[in-house]
């Protein structure tokens, strides 16, 4: 751990709030991404079902 | 030789990024971690800004992405509105939340830097402004989106909203500029300083920003497959009920 | 002048609901539009009046010679009865605002601000609009919708009148006018498969 | 075009038509603006230019859903589009009526309520010429919102969402003629850019109204 002097806080709040954003905005993507292709996949299965 | 158009089908789209996501995905992730590690772990604290140059390897990254998501937008809405290729409308809305994202993170990172350097969260700076300004762009463009049952009609409006936006966007850019020119601090106080970064700052700075960039590719292509599913389940729905 | 449509295909909501349409229709000749509700008359007026794009097909027509009429009326109801016409009058450049407020029985009702009216006067109002539009092709949906008997008398009289002075017109309605027009049952032209602006996903 | 222009005005003016609410919410809003700030005479001198910019653009928003969505409930906008008058032209004539019912009583009535918050003498008339140059494009750019929301029912919270980034340019610059002419400095600059975005807002804005305005009515 680097020594951040008296701007540790800056430092590592900027760091803590970038990437707790990032990694929300992948894990929402991946969740919507998943529940969307079950989804899919279900109607599609419907479908194929029929034909 | 195949045309550049060919990727615009949606199985063509969803084949050949099933095969590349991996890749670009896993690039992104060993960029950043080891663009960011590189800036944080081991480089010299700024004489003048101590260790909060440090905040430069998320803040001027996720700066460039706010601008160049909107930009990708731009593009994927012309490219809609001239050749209506659906897959384009969607990855402009799939990158919209995004490049908000991004934009977020640059205005956080900026005020957390600006609190110790300026000595205060937040000032009408130009650049500041203009950035928020962008964001409420990116919130009216999303809200759009999501408001408009039909798929072709919300890409059809939206994709306007975004040319228009676009010039409005410019206009306010500069008339911020103008609107705060007496109070602007000089370059000293400005947060870039690409041109005049020292090698140390520059390389790692570099690499975080091709993580960034690889970074919001694969998002985009991940939500933009996604949209396109979303798309087709709605199709098939519709379908059913016809039959 | 003559409409003629070819092979017209019409959509709604980015789904196909009528294929292959053919018509043509001459000076001084109706066309009734039937079909149960949904089966596309609306979209296929609305395509006509050049509201929303053809599927494919061609629709050879004048629009500067159409005028179109829908469920809605437009009335404001805040103006009166022979405001309301003057403007429509005044859009289209076409003086004939006493004409049609005596073709619909309008006239005792000229000063009487639209909103006053009962369902039926605002309907006879909205078709007299078509007298000051000096259009000759009509494009209308359902207008007889609550009239009574006596004021289909004035409706099918007025468009006796308009094809007899050499107009046209395509009516959607499930009331026998009296008129000699061909009837098209559009429920003929449904697409035999789906098809939808979606083809990209199917 | 002049038939349009004339029954937007009589169905603003006519009971029911809105006329009169924007003044009143302009009215209301400044005098709000004391009790929130306090009653001191400099600070309100000094802020009295933007505070009647904002009020006038506030009260501006509040009437735009009601230039098209009235329209299209009753199907005169169905009607209208299919009527020998181009689309373009009828965007522009909907947003010439809205100026003359919302944005020219806004510019009358500005100076009056400049005197309640204490505006200098010299600020008058540059506040007058700022709104009158500026007014016209927050009706434009209104008209383009009202175009895009129009088929989205309760839009009227999106309209203003999408339309209040468009209002920054010209907020931006016709405030600032208002305040640089309160305090006596060269007026010139602000003004010109103030007068280009309006000129070229109302010359480029109603072609993407049209537009879009055709592909809700579709």
């Amino acid at each position: 751990m680097p020594d951040l002097g008296k701007y540790a806080g800056a430092v590592l709040s900027a760091y803590a709030v970038s990437l707790a954003l990032l990694a929300v905005l992948v894990l929402w993507s991946l969740w919507r991404a998943k529940r969307v292709k079950a989804a899919l996949e279900k109607v599609e299965a419907r479908r194929n079902g029929q034909d | 030789m195949a045309s550049i158009w060919e990727y615009a089908n949606p199985r063509k789209f969803m084949s050949v990024t099933d095969r590349v996501l991996p890749w670009i995905a896993g690039l992104s992730a060993i960029a950043l971690v080891a663009g960011l590690a590189w800036g944080f772990f081991l480089t010299p604290d700024d004489y003048r800004q101590g260790s909060t140059v440090k905040i430069i390897y998320l803040h001027v990254p996720a700066a460039l992405m706010a601008i160049n998501g909107w930009l990708m937008m731009l593009a994927a809405s012309l490219v809609w509105l001239v050749r209506r290729h659906h897959v384009s409308a969607l990855a402009a809305r799939a990158a919209a939340p995004v490049g908000a994202v991004m934009t977020v993170i640059a205005l956080l990172t900026g005020a957390i830097w600006g609190q110790p350097m300026w000595g205060t969260w937040w000032a009408w700076d130009p650049r500041l402004t203009s950035f928020l300004i962008l964001f409420l762009f990116y919130l009216g463009y999303i809200a759009l989106w999501a408001a408009i049952e039909d798929g072709d009609t919300a890409a059809d409006l939206t994709s306007v909203l975004c040319l228009v936006g676009s010039v409005f966007a410019l206009l306010s850019r500069y008339a911020v500029n103008f609107w705060n020119q007496g109070l602007h601090q000089g370059a000293s106080l400005s947060l870039d300083k690409e041109e005049n970064v020292a090698d140390v700052f520059y390389f790692p700075l570099l690499l975080c920003i091709a993580g960034f960039v690889l970074f919001f590719l694969a998002l985009v292509l991940l939500r933009t497959r996604t949209e396109i599913r979303a798309r087709r389940m709605r199709a098939l729905m519709a379908r059913e009920r016809m039959a | 002048m003559e409409l003629i449509v070819e092979d017209l295909s019409v959509a709604r909501g980015g789904m196909a609901v009528l294929e292959g349409v053919c018509f043509r229709l001459a000076c001084g000749h109706a066309l009734v539009l039937r079909g149960p509700n949904g089966a596309g008359k609306t979209t296929l007026l609305r395509t006509l009046a050049g509201l929303q794009p053809p599927r494919g097909g061609r629709i050879s027509l004048d629009r500067e010679a159409m005028v179109y009429a829908a469920h809605a009326d437009g009335i404001k109801a805040v103006l009166t009865v022979e405001e309301n016409l003057r403007f429509w009058a005044d859009l289209y450049r076409v003086d004939a605002v006493g004409a049609a407020l005596e073709a619909f029985a309008l006239g005792p009702l000229a000063d009487r601000p639209a909103g006053a009216l009962s369902a039926g006067q605002k309907r006879r109002l909205g078709l007299a609009r078509l007298l000051v539009t000096g259009r000759r092709v009509w494009v209308l949906d359902e207008p007889t919708v609550s009239l009574d008997a006596e004021a289909v008398g004035m409706f099918a009289r007025a468009v006796r009148a308009h094809l007899a002075g050499g107009g046209l017109a395509v009516i959607a309605t499930h009331i026998e006018l009296g008129l000699e027009a061909e009837v098209l049952d559009v429920a003929r032209f449904r697409p035999r498969r789906v098809v939808t602006g979606d083809e990209d996903f199917l | 075009m002049k038939a349009l222009l004339v029954r937007d005005l009589k169905l603003a003016v006519r009971a029911g038509g809105g006329f009169g609410l924007g003044l009143a919410f302009f009215l209301i809003v400044v005098v709000l603006v004391p009790f929130a700030v306090g009653p001191e005479t400099a600070l309100l001198t000094r802020i009295a230019p933007g505070i009647l910019w904002i009020g006038a653009l506030l009260a501006c928003l509040l009437s735009l859903d009601r230039i098209l969505a009235l329209d299209r409930e009753d199907g005169s906008l169905d009607l209208i589009a299919t009527a020998p008058l181009p689309l373009e032209a009828a965007v522009s004539v909907k947003a010439l009526a809205h100026w003359l019912t919302t944005g020219l009583p806004l510019v009358i009535a500005a100076p009056v309520l400049g005197v309640l918050l204490n505006l200098r003498g010299e600020g008058y008339g540059w506040l007058v010429v700022s709104l009158a140059i500026g007014t016209p494009a927050l009706s434009v750019i209104g008209t383009f919102g009202a175009a895009l929301t129009v088929g989205i029912k309760r839009g009227g919270l999106l309209l203003s969402l999408l339309v209040l980034p468009l209002y920054v340019p010209v907020l931006i610059f016709g405030a600032e003629v208002a305040r640089r002419g309160a305090e006596g400095l060269s007026v010139a600059t602000p003004l010109a850019l103030l007068g280009a975005v309006t000129c070229g807002t109302i010359a480029l804005l109603p072609f993407a109204s049209a537009a879009v305005l055709r592909v809700n009515l579709r």
